[in-house]
C-alpha cells in the first residue's frame, strides 16, 4: 500500500520519521506530525465509519476537535483501548490500532443499513410512539432492541494501565487558544513580568488556524515563521507557562477554569511517571478567550457521503499535512472563506471546482484570485445531492434563475468535496462563563455580548476574522496594542439555511447532525408536533446532543427552525453550552484519588501492632479499627466470644484511640458545657468525670461521650469516633456566632493522645506495676474519676471509666508513645491472660450492659426520653442547645419508639440488626411496624442472643412477646429491660 | 496543661515509610518528633504580650517568625501554632505559662498530633498544587508564610520556609507540611505520588 | 391522533405531514377553575389526574419557561420506592405502580425500564440500614432484597467487588421493579395527554404574583402575560418553590441548591442495572441511548445558577472510577445542573398553605422524579377536594411545627 | 468553585469554606418563650433568595472563624463579607446586578 495521496512535499509532517498505523487490521503508512485522519487520508481512505441510527457511511469531516463523524476505536496497546475518538485529533504513532465502530458484521457491509432504508418510520421521536403493546414486550423484547442498537463504540473492558495528575494553578492571565489571536494576547499580557501569563491550546503545537494557512504573510515573513518567534518569544518569558494539548473545557464562577492536558496519549511508549492526562483548575484574574470559530456545514440532501468535507479542512490535509484529500474536488459554498481552500488545493495538484451560491457581483476578489489560479467557478449555483455511497462520486448541481428558482440538476464528478456555509465563533467557555451572546446578523451568528466575569474573547470567537485584524484584537484583549500587516483574508458570505432544492424533490436526508443523524426534515416534523422552543427541538430530534455537541450543527439547526417558525434565529435563541468543551475522560477527573489516595486511611499509633497481631479491620468513617483478634483460624464469632468472655473473666485490652478529643478551656468552660450538653456541668468535681449527651438545636441526639474536668477551667471531652469533627465544628459554630461573649477556647486533641482501654477485674493489677505517682485504689480514684500522672514513664491522664461495665481504665498517653505503653501494658497483663480485643467485641460488651451507641441505637430521629435517658436531660437548666424542641407537640407525644431490651425466644438465634417488629405476625400487607433491632449479638458471657431494640411505648410493654423479622419470616422475642448483666453495677468497683 | 516528658522515645507514624529514591528535582523528607503547642489568645491580649517563649506574637495572621530552632506561626486572629525541639518542651510550655497567667489563653499540647514534613525543590509548589488549591506564587506566598489549607482530601498546614540551595546551588523553594498524625501516609503518599513525575523526567 | 406503530408506519407513507401538535400553543384565559404553576412532570402529572379523575378540565398550567426544562428535564431518572417509613413507602409505591402502566396510560411511551436499582453496602452500618429498609419493605408490600457480595457482582459484572479497595462493596439491595425512565417523555407524555382533555399548557409564562380576596383566599395570579382569576392555585415549581411562594408573602422551610449530573460518550451496552452507592457518592445507570448517566452531589449553598462546582463532579468521578476502574477511559460528555428545593427532612411537602386555595407540591429535593405519577396522582386530589389524599396526608407543612418529620436522610442519608 | 475572601486570610478557594447557611438568624435569647410556629421559623423556614443573601461561612481549612457573605444566588458574584455579628451591609440587588 502506497500513500497515494501524499504529496511530495510540504507539511508539518516529520518526513524523517515513517511510522505504519493500523485501521481495521490493514497498515497504513503515516508520517509522525500525522493525525488518524491525516494517516488515512494520506492513504486514500474517507469511508472510516457507520452513523448512529441509520448505519451510513461516513467519512471524515472536519479537521479539528469539531468532528462528528470520523470517531474511531483507538487502541495504544497494554490496555490503553477506548472508543468514540475523533480521528482528527488522534496523533498517529507507530502502531497505534485504529477501527471502526457502529457496524456489524463489517464496515463495508454493514446489516445496520436497513435502518437508512427505514428511515421513513425512523423520524425523530418514533420511539415514543410505539413499542407499548403489548405492555409485557418493552422489557423483553422492544427495550434490549433498542439498547443494542443505540451507543456507539464499545466501553472499555481492560483496567486502565494509566494514571491521572492534577494540578491548581493561579494566573493573572490566561488565555485560551494559541492561534494568531491568542499569541497576541499572551504577548501582550506577559510584557509585565509580574503577570503569571498561561496560554493553553487544545492543539499539539500552537498557531491555530496559521498552522495550515501557507499561503499569508505577516509584517513581511510566512505566518508559520511569525508563529515560531512569538512561541520563542514566550517561552524566554520565566511568567509563561505554554500548555499544548490542552484543552479549556470548563469556565466555572468566579474565573475557576479547568483544562484537561494530554500528556502521552502522541507517544508510543510513555515515559515511567508520566501521567496520561492532568486536570488543571486554573484561577485567573483575567480570562482571555482566543477559541477561533468552526466552518459551518451546507445541508442539502445527502451531504453526509464519506468524502464531503468541510472545505476549510480540506486546506488544512494539503497545507499541514501534505494530503491531498482527493484528485477531483468540488467546493460548494455560500462565502469567500473556500476559496483560500480552493486556491491551495489547485496549487497542489488537484483540479478543482467551487460552485458558489452568491451571484458573481456578490463575490470579491477571491473570485479574481481562484479563476487566476486555474480553479472554475460557479456563482450563482446550488447544491442539491452528491453521488456515490461508501465515498463521493458526485455533486448534484444546479443555477439558479434571477427569481432564484433551481435550474436542471447537473452532476458535477469528482472523489472528494468541500462544503462552506460560513462560519460560527466559538463561544461556547464565554457562554459557560454566563456570559450572554449577542446575535450579530452581519455574521449570521452569535457572538459575546456582556461579561459576567473577568472575560475578554478576542479573534474570530468573537466575529472578528481577518488575520491582522485577528492579532490586533488578541492585543486588544490583553489590554495592549499591536497593529501588524497581514496578508487579506476572505470573509464575506452569504447565510444558507438549507441549499435551494428544486420543490418536490423526493424526500431525502438532508443532514443537520451528523453523528445522530438529525435531518431537516425532522426538525420540520418537530415543529409541526409543536416543539418549537429550540430545547424541545434539541431533545426529540436529538440535535446536537452527540459527541461534538453540535459544535458543527447548531448553527444550522437554528437557522432552520427559525425558517420553519417564520421568525429571526435572535427569538429562536440557543441552547445551553455546558461543559465539557470537547469530552474529557473520568481518570482526569478522578486523578490520583484511587486506591490507598481514594480517601485518607486514617489509623492509630497502635495501628502496626494490630496488624502485626492479626487484627481484622473495619472502616469507622476514614478510620481504619481493629474489628477483631482471630486466633488461627477462627471465625469471627469463636474470635468475639473468645475475647468477651476473657474481659468479664480477666481482662482484655482496646485500642479507643479514635475517640474524639476536645479540650475546652477558659473560665466559661464550664458553662459552655451545660450550654452545649443536656445535662449539668457547673458542680463537677475537678478529677471526675461525666456522661454527656448532645443534642441538635431539633432535639434529636447527636453525640454524646465522657468528659472529665482536670481543672476549673479545663474539660477534657470524649466524642464519638465518626462524630468528632462535627461537634468540634458544631461547639466551634455556637461559640463564635451565639455565645462570642463566653471566654472558652477549643482544640482537638483526638490524635494528640492515643487511648488504651484496658477492662476487667484484674485492670488494675495489670496497669499498677507501670504506675507510680497515682493511687488506683478504689477509694482513691473511684469510678468516673480522672487522674494525671505517668505510666510506664511516660505522662498520661488516666481515666477510670467503662465502657464494657467492667473495672476499667482509658490510658491516655500522647500519640506517639502509644504503641509503646500498649505493649508494656499488654506485658504487664500476660499473667492475666490479657486478651486484646476489636470493635465488635466491645459492641457485645456494652450491649449486654445496654449502654448505646450514638448512630447505632439513634438515627437523627431519637430523642434523650426515646433512650430512657431523660435523666440526662437537665431540666432545671434555663437552656442547652436542643432544650426548645424537646416539647414540640409530636416529641411528648405518646407512642414513640422507646429503648428496650429483647429475648428471643430461641436462644441461639442471632436477630438481625434492622429487622422490623410487630405485635402481630398474621396481618395482611402492609403491616403496623411498631419497632426495630438496633443492636444485636451472640452474647458469650450471658450464653444467649441478646438484642436491643426501639419499640412503640416500649417501656411499656416488658415482657410483652412480639414477633420479628427474620430473612424467611418472624421469629418471636420478648421485651426486656435493655440491660443483660450485672444491673446493679457491682463489676465496676470490682 | 502539659505533662512531664517521658524519657522513652518517640515512635512517629513515617518511621516505617520508605523515602522515595530521591530526584534532583525534589526532597521530601520526614521531620523528627518535635514540641507543638496550640496558643489561643485574644489578639489584643497577644499584642499586650509581645512575645512568649522566645516568640514573637506580633505576626500578621498566616505569617510565622523563627529562630534559629523554634517558629510562631499565626494560624487565626486568636490563634498561633509554636513550634520548637523536643527537647525544649517543657521550658517552651513554661515560658508561655508563666507569661500568659492570669490572661484568658488556651496552650494545648499538641505536639503528638502533629507530624512534619519538608519538601524542597524547583517543582516542590507544583507538587503541592497537585492538592492543594492555595496560590503559591512567589509574591503571594513567600517565604515566611504559614496558613491551614488542603493538601487532596487532608487538612495540612503548610509553611514557606526560607530558600534552600539545591544539589547545584540553585536557590528553590522549600515548604514544611503539617498534618494531624493519622493523615500522615496519606499527605506523604500524595506528595511522593505528585513527585513521582519529577523524579521520573524533569530533571 | 392516537400513537402506535400502524399510525407510525401510516404517517411514514404521508412522509409524516399529517401528525398533529402534542399540545396546542393556547393564550391564556381570563379565568381558569384551577391552575398549576410550573409545568415540570409533577404539575403537568396534576392537570392530567385533575382533569382525567376529577373532572376539572377548566384548568391552565403556567410555565416560565419551556415546559419540562425544570429539573424533569434534567435528572438522572433514577425510580424506586424502597423508603424506609411508611409514609414515603406508601407514596413512593403509589408511583412506581402508576409508572408500571404510564406509557399505556398516556398513550406515549415514557420507557420505564424496571431493569433493578441495586443499592451498594460497604460497611456495617450500611448492612445495618439496608436491612432495616428490606425488612420494613417488605412488610409494606414493597419489593426489595438483599444481595450478597456475590451476587452483587452476579447482577452487575462491571463492579469491582474486590476486598482490597479503600470501601469494599460488601453486599446489596436491589429494588427489581425500580429502574429508570426517559425523563423528557415523561413530561411530553403528560402534556399532551392533558391538552387532549382540555387543560391549557401556557409556556413562556411567568407567574410574578398572587392576588387574594377579602378573606385573604386566592382569587388568581399575575404572570407575566397578564392576570389571570381563579380560586385555586397549585404550585408545583421545584427549586423555584421558595420564590414563588414569597410572592404569595410566605416563607418556606426549604432551601434551594445546585444539583449536578453528567452522561458519558454513548457506548454499546455495558451497565445493566442502576447502581447507588451513598457511602461513596456514586449513581450511575446507562441510558437506552448508550451514554453512562451520573449523578453527582449538590453544591453547599443556596443557588440558582444552574451550575454547580468541579469539585463536586470530580468527588463523583472519584467514585465511580473506584467501582468501575474501566471507566476511567471512559469520556465525560456533558454535565449540567438542576435546582433543588430541599426540606429540613429530605421529605416533600404536598400541603394546603396558611392561604385557603393556596396548595403547595415541593421540597422533593434530589429525588422526586421517581414520585411524578404518585404526586402528580395525589396533589389533584388534594386540590379537587381541598383535603389530601392518604398517601399525601403526613407530608404536610404542619409537621415542621409539631416535630412529625419524615426523616429519610436521618434515617439512612439516602439521596434519590 | 467559589472564591471566598476570608477576612482574616484573603481569597481562599471554596473548598477550604463550610457553608453554614442563612445567616442573621439569630437564636432567640429564652428559645422556650417561643411558640412551636416561632420555633419551627427559627429552626426550619429559610429565604432562600435568588438574589442577594446573607450566609454564613466558616473558613474550615483555614483560619476556622466564621463570618458572614453577601452573595447573589444568581451570579454567585460575592458582594461584601463581614464578620459574624455585625449587621447586614446595605448593598441592594441593583447594585448587585452591576
Ligand atoms: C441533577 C439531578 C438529578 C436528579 N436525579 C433524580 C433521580 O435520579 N431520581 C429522582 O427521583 N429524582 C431525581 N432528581 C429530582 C427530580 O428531578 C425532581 O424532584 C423532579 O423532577 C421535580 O419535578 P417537578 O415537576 O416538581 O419540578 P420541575 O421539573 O423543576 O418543574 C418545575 C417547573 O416550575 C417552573 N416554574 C418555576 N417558577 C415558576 C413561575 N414563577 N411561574 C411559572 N413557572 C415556574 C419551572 O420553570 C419548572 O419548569 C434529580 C434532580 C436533579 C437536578
Ligand atoms: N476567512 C474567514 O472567514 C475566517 C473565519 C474564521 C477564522 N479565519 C482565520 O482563522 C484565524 C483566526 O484566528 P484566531 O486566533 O481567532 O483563531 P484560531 O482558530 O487560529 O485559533 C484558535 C485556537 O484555539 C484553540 N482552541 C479552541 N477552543 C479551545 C479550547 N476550549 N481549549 C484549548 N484550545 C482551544 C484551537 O485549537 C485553535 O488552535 C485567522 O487567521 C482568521 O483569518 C478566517
Ligand atoms: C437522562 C439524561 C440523559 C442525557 N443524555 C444526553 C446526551 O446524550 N447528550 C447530551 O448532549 N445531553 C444529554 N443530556 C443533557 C441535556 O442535554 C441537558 O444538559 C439537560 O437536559 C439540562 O439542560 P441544559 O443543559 O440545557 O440546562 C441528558 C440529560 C438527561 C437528564
Ligand atoms: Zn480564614
Amino acid at each position: 500500500m502506497t500513500t497515494a495521496f501524499r504529496l511530495p512535499k510540504g507539511g508539518r509532517i516529520d518526513r524523517t520519521k515513517p511510522i505504519v498505523v493500523r485501521f481495521n487490521g490493514r497498515e497504513v503508512p503515516a508520517f509522525q506530525g500525522d493525525t488518524a485522519a491525516s494517516a488515512l487520508l494520506a492513504n486514500g481512505i474517507h469511508f472510516v465509519g457507520r452513523s448512529f441510527k441509520y448505519h451510513r457511511p461516513r467519512g471524515i469531516m472536519s479537521h479539528g476537535s469539531e468532528e462528528p463523524n470520523a470517531l474511531l476505536d483507538v487502541d495504544r496497546g497494554g490496555n490503553r483501548r477506548e472508543p468514540n475518538n475523533r480521528a482528527t485529533v488522534v496523533e498517529a504513532f507507530d502502531g497505534l490500532a485504529l477501527k471502526s465502530q457502529n457496524h456489524w458484521p463489517s464496515l463495508t457491509f454493514d446489516v445496520g443499513e436497513i435502518n437508512d432504508r427505514l428511515g421513513a418510520i425512523f423520524v425523530a421521536g418514533f420511539y415514543y410512539k410505539t413499542f407499548m403493546w403489548p405492555p409485557k414486550f418493552w422489557t423483553s423484547v422492544y427495550e434490549p432492541i433498542i439498547r443494542r442498537a443505540a451507543g456507539l463504540g464499545q466501553a472499555p473492558t481492560a483496567p486502565d494501565p494509566d494514571r491521572y495528575a492534577q494540578r491548581h494553578a493561579h494566573a493573572e492571565v490566561l488565555v485560551v487558544g494559541a492561534g494568531p489571536a491568542g499569541i497576541a494576547a499572551a504577548l501582550v499580557a506577559s510584557e509585565d513580568p509580574n503577570k503569571r501569563v498561561i496560554l493553553c491550546d487544545e492543539q499539539a503545537e500552537p498557531g491555530g488556524a496559521l498552522l495550515h494557512d501557507v499561503t499569508s504573510e505577516i509584517d513581511g515573513v510566512p505566518t508559520s515563521a511569525w508563529v515560531k518567534a512569538a512561541i520563542e518569544t514566550l517561552d524566554a518569558r520565566e511568567n509563561v507557562t505554554i500548555l499544548p494539548r490542552t484543552t479549556a473545557f470548563g469556565y466555572f464562577n468566579h474565573n475557576h477554569v479547568a483544562l484537561a492536558e494530554r500528556i502521552t496519549d502522541h507517544l508510543r511508549v510513555p515515559l515511567t511517571g508520566l501521567p496520561r492526562e492532568r486536570l488543571w483548575q486554573v484561577r485567573a484574574g483575567r480570562v482571555i478567550l482566543a477559541t477561533g470559530a468552526h466552518e459551518r456545514p451546507l445541508v442539502f440532501a445527502d451531504n453526509d457521503r464519506p468524502g464531503i468535507m468541510l472545505a476549510e479542512s480540506l486546506r488544512c490535509f494539503v497545507n499541514r499535512y501534505a494530503v491531498l484529500p482527493g484528485r477531483q474536488i468540488v467546493i460548494a459554498t455560500t462565502g469567500a472563506s473556500a476559496y483560500r481552500a480552493a486556491i491551495d488545493l489547485k496549487a497542489a495538484g488537484a483540479s478543482v471546482t467551487v460552485v458558489d451560491l452568491r451571484l458573481e457581483g456578490d463575490c470579491g476578489t477571491e473570485l479574481v484570485a481562484a479563476v487566476h489560479a486555474g480553479v472554475e467557478v460557479l456563482t450563482n449555483h446550488t447544491v442539491i445531492g452528491s453521488h456515490g455511497r461508501q465515498r463521493v462520486t458526485g455533486l448534484i448541481v444546479a443555477k439558479l434563475d434571477g427569481n432564484g428558482a433551481v435550474g436542471a440538476p447537473r452532476v458535477l464528478a469528482c472523489d472528494c468535496a468541500g462544503m462552506s456555509g460560513g462560519w460560527t465563533p466559538a463561544v461556547h467557555l464565554f457562554s459557560q462563563s454566563r456570559g450572554k451572546l449577542r446575535f450579530d446578523s452581519g455574521l449570521d451568528a452569535f457572538v459575546p455580548g456582556a461579561s459576567v466575569q473577568a472575560e475578554t474573547s478576542a479573534g474570530s470567537c468573537r466575529g472578528v476574522y481577518d488575520l491582522a485584524a485577528t492579532i490586533a484584537d488578541g492585543a486588544k484583549a490583553a489590554g495592549g496594542s499591536r497593529a501588524v500587516a497581514a496578508s487579506p483574508t476572505y470573509t464575506s458570505f452569504q447565510p444558507a439555511r438549507i441549499m435551494p432544492a428544486p420543490p418536490g424533490q423526493k424526500p431525502v436526508k438532508a443532514f443537520v447532525d451528523f453523528q445522530n443523524d438529525v435531518t431537516a426534515k425532522d426538525i420540520k416534523l418537530a415543529v409541526a408536533e409543536g416543539f418549537t422552543s429550540i430545547e424541545h427541538v434539541k431533545r426529540y430530534t436529538t440535535t446536537g446532543m452527540a459527541t461534538d455537541q453540535g459544535k458543527t450543527s447548531n448553527m444550522n439547526a437554528l437557522g432552520l427552525l427559525a425558517g420553519q417558525l417564520a421568525t429571526e434565529i435572535p427569538a429562536v435563541g440557543t441552547t445551553t453550552f455546558r461543559l465539557p468543551y470537547t469530552p474529557v475522560t473520568f481518570g482526569t477527573f478522578a486523578g490520583p484519588n484511587r486506591g490507598d489516595l481514594f480517601d485518607p486511611a486514617r489509623v492509630t499509633p497502635i495501628h502496626d501492632w494490630a496488624v502485626a497481631n492479626g487484627a481484622k479491620f473495619e472502616d469507622v468513617g476514614l478510620w481504619k479499627r481493629a474489628w477483631y483478634f482471630p486466633a488461627r483460624d477462627e471465625t469471627m464469632h469463636q474470635a468475639v466470644a473468645r475475647e468477651t468472655k476473657a474481659v468479664r473473666t480477666s481482662a482484655g485490652i482496646f485500642d479507643a484511640s479514635t475517640l474524639g478529643k476536645i479540650e475546652v478551656t477558659g473560665a466559661d468552660a464550664a458553662e459552655f458545657m451545660n450550654r452545649i450538653y443536656t445535662n449539668a456541668w457547673t458542680k463537677l468535681e475537678v478529677g471526675r468525670c461525666r456522661y454527656g449527651l448532645m443534642l441538635k438545636e431539633d432535639g434529636y441526639v447527636f453525640d454524646d461521650g465522657v468528659a472529665a474536668r482536670l481543672s476549673p477551667t479545663l474539660f477534657h471531652v470524649t466524642t464519638t469516633t465518626g462524630g468528632a469533627p462535627r461537634v468540634l465544628a458544631h461547639m466551634e459554630d455556637f461559640l463564635q456566632t451565639e455565645w462570642p461573649d463566653l471566654k472558652v477556647f477549643l482544640t482537638s486533641i483526638t490524635e494528640q493522645w492515643a487511648v488504651i482501654a484496658v477492662q476487667g477485674r484484674r485492670a488494675r493489677e495489670m496497669i499498677a506495676p507501670l504506675i507510680e505517682d497515682i493511687a488506683l485504689d478504689d477509694a482513691a480514684f473511684p469510678h468516673m474519676a480522672v487522674r494525671t500522672g505517668h505510666i510506664a514513664g511516660v505522662p498520661c491522664r488516666l481515666f477510670r471509666v467503662s465502657f464494657t461495665g467492667e473495672l476499667g481504665f482509658e490510658i491516655n498517653v500522647p500519640a506517639d508513645y502509644g504503641q509503646a505503653v500498649w505493649e508494656a501494658v499488654y506485658e504487664s497483663g500476660r499473667r492475666f491472660d490479657v486478651t486484646p480485643y476489636g470493635t465488635e467485641a466491645m459492641h457485645v460488651l456494652r450491649a449486654e450492659k445496654g449502654y448505646i451507641i450514638v448512630g447505632q441505637e439513634t438515627d437523627g430521629t431519637v430523642t434523650p426520653d426515646d433512650l430512657g435517658l431523660s435523666g440526662l436531660v437537665g431540666k432545671a437548666k434555663r437552656d442547652f442547645v436542643g432544650k426548645r424542641s424537646l416539647v414540640r407537640p409530636d416529641v411528648v407525644a405518646t407512642g414513640r419508639k422507646q429503648l428496650v431490651g429483647l429475648r428471643t425466644g430461641d436462644l441461639s438465634l442471632i436477630l438481625d440488626e434492622g429487622a422490623q417488629i410487630v405485635a402481630d405476625p398474621n396481618q395482611t400487607v402492609p403491616m403496623k411496624m411498631i419497632g426495630h433491632v438496633t443492636s444485636s449479638y451472640m452474647s458469650a458471657n450471658i450464653g444467649r442472643s441478646i438484642a436491643l431494640a426501639l419499640v412503640v411505648d416500649g417501656r411499656r410493654r416488658m415482657n410483652e412477646r412480639l414477633h420479628v423479622t427474620t430473612p424467611n419470616g418472624f421469629a418471636q422475642a420478648t421485651v426486656v429491660e435493655p440491660v443483660f448483666l450485672d444491673p446493679e453495677g457491682v463489676r465496676l468497683h470490682a | 496543661m502539659l505533662e512531664n516528658r517521658s524519657i522513652m522515645r518517640r515512635e512517629g507514624i513515617l518511621d516505617q515509610v520508605a523515602m522515595p529514591a530521591e530526584p534532583s528535582s525534589v526532597a521530601l523528607r520526614t521531620l523528627p518528633p518535635e514540641a507543638r503547642f496550640v496558643l489561643r489568645l485574644g489578639a489584643g491580649d497577644a499584642t499586650r504580650n509581645g512575645s512568649i517563649a522566645g516568640l514573637s506574637l506580633a505576626l500578621p495572621i498566616n505569617r510565622f517568625g523563627a529562630d534559629a530552632s523554634r517558629l510562631a506561626t499565626r494560624l487565626g486572629p486568636d490563634e498561633w501554632l509554636l513550634i520548637g525541639p523536643d527537647a525544649d518542651a517543657e521550658t517552651m510550655h513554661a515560658d508561655a505559662a508563666r507569661a500568659l497567667a492570669g490572661t484568658h489563653h488556651a496552650l494545648v499540647d499538641i505536639s503528638h498530633r502533629n507530624v512534619g514534613m519538608e519538601l524542597s525543590g524547583r517543582a516542590a509548589a507544583v507538587i503541592l498544587n497537585a492538592g492543594c488549591p492555595l496560590d503559591l506564587g512567589d509574591r503571594q506566598f513567600p517565604p515566611g508564610s504559614a496558613t491551614r489549607t488542603l493538601l487532596g482530601k487532608a487538612e495540612v498546614v503548610l509553611f514557606r520556609l526560607a530558600d534552600v540551595p539545591d544539589r547545584l546551588g540553585v536557590a528553590v523553594p522549600h515548604y514544611r507540611i503539617e498534618c494531624w498524625r493519622s493523615f500522615a501516609r496519606y499527605v506523604h503518599g500524595y506528595l511522593a505520588g505528585a513527585a513521582a513525575e519529577y523524579a521520573a523526567v524533569r530533571n | 391522533m392516537r400513537f402506535s406503530l400502524l399510525s407510525l408506519v401510516r404517517n411514514a407513507f404521508s412522509n409524516h405531514q399529517n401528525w398533529g401538535r402534542q399540545w396546542r400553543q393556547p393564550e391564556p384565559k381570563k379565568t381558569y377553575d384551577a391552575i398549576i404553576v410550573g409545568a415540570g412532570g409533577h404539575g403537568l402529572a396534576t392537570a392530567f389526574y385533575l382533569a382525567s379523575e376529577h373532572g376539572l378540565t377548566n384548568i391552565a398550567v403556567i410555565e416560565k419557561g419551556w415546559l419540562g426544562g425544570g429539573n424533569t428535564g434534567r435528572n438522572t431518572t433514577i425510580i424506586r420506592s424502597n423508603y424506609l417509613y411508611d409514609e414515603s413507602a406508601a407514596l413512593y409505591d403509589h408511583a412506581l405502580k402508576l409508572w408500571e402502566g404510564l406509557s399505556q396510560a398516556l398513550n406515549y411511551n415514557v420507557m420505564y425500564s424496571a431493569r433493578g436499582v441495586l443499592m451498594l453496602a460497604h460497611n456495617h452500618h450500611d448492612v445495618m440500614s439496608f436491612k432495616r429498609h428490606i425488612y420494613a419493605n417488605r412488610l409494606n408490600g414493597v419489593d426489595n432484597e438483599w444481595l450478597s457480595r456475590e451476587q452483587v457482582k452476579d447482577f452487575c459484572p462491571p463492579l469491582n467487588i474486590s476486598p482490597d479497595i479503600r470501601y469494599p462493596v460488601v453486599g446489596g439491595a436491589l429494588q427489581r421493579r425500580g429502574g429508570v425512565a426517559r425523563h423528557d417523555a415523561v413530561a411530553w407524555g403528560y402534556a399532551r395527554a392533558a391538552d387532549a382533555l382540555g387543560v391549557d399548557i401556557i409556556q413562556n409564562c411567568e407567574v410574578t404574583g398572587f392576588k387574594r380576596d377579602a378573606s385573604g383566599a386566592i382569587a388568581g395570579v399575575e404572570t407575566t402575560r397578564g392576570p389571570i382569576a381563579t380560586k385555586k392555585v397549585g404550585v408545583v415549581a421545584a427549586g423555584h418553590t421558595s420564590v414563588v411562594m414569597a410572592r404569595a408573602g410566605l416563607r418556606m422551610p426549604l432551601e434551594s441548591f445546585p444539583l449536578q449530573a453528567l452522561v458519558s460518550e454513548p457506548v454499546k451496552p455495558v451497565f445493566p442495572c442502576v447502581v447507588m452507592s451513598n457511602t461513596i457518592h456514586a449513581y450511575i445507570s446507562q441510558s437506552d441511548k448508550g451514554e453512562l448517566v451520573i449523578g453527582a452531589g449538590t453544591d453547599q449553598y443556596v443557588s440558582y445558577s444552574q451550575q454547580g462546582g468541579l469539585h463536586v463532579t470530580t468527588h463523583t468521578l472519584d467514585a465511580i472510577c473506584e467501582l468501575v476502574p474501566e471507566f476511567r477511559r471512559m469520556r465525560m460528555l456533558r454535565n449540567w445542573g438542576g435546582i433543588v428545593d430541599v426540606t429540613p427532612d429530605r421529605s416533600p411537602i404536598l400541603s394546603k398553605t396558611p392561604i385557603a386555595g393556596l396548595y403547595v407540591n415541593c421540597g422533593w429535593g434530589t429525588g422526586g422524579f421517581k414520585a411524578t405519577p404518585g404526586s402528580g396522582h395525589a396533589f389533584a386530589h388534594t386540590i379537587a377536594h381541598d383535603t389530601p389524599h392518604a398517601v399525601n396526608a403526613p407530608f404536610t407543612l404542619d409537621r415542621f411545627r409539631t416535630g412529625r418529620l419524615i426523616d429519610e436522610a436521618a434515617a439512612a442519608a439516602v439521596a434519590h | 468553585m467559589l472564591l471566598i475572601e476570608c477576612p482574616h486570610c484573603g481569597p481562599r478557594a471554596e473548598i477550604e469554606f463550610r457553608c453554614g447557611g442563612e445567616a442573621h438568624i439569630a437564636r432567640p435569647a429564652d428559645p422556650s418563650a417561643l411558640d412551636d410556629n416561632a420555633w419551627a421559623e427559627f429552626l426550619f423556614y429559610r429565604s432562600s433568595p435568588k438574589g442577594v443573601h446573607a450566609e454564613r461561612w466558616n473558613h474550615a481549612h483555614g483560619c476556622q472563624r466564621w463570618f458572614n457573605a453577601l452573595r447573589d444566588t444568581m451570579s454567585d458574584r460575592i458582594l461584601a463579607t463581614y464578620p459574624a455579628g455585625a449587621a447586614r451591609p446595605n448593598i441592594t440587588t441593583i447594585e448587585a446586578a452591576r
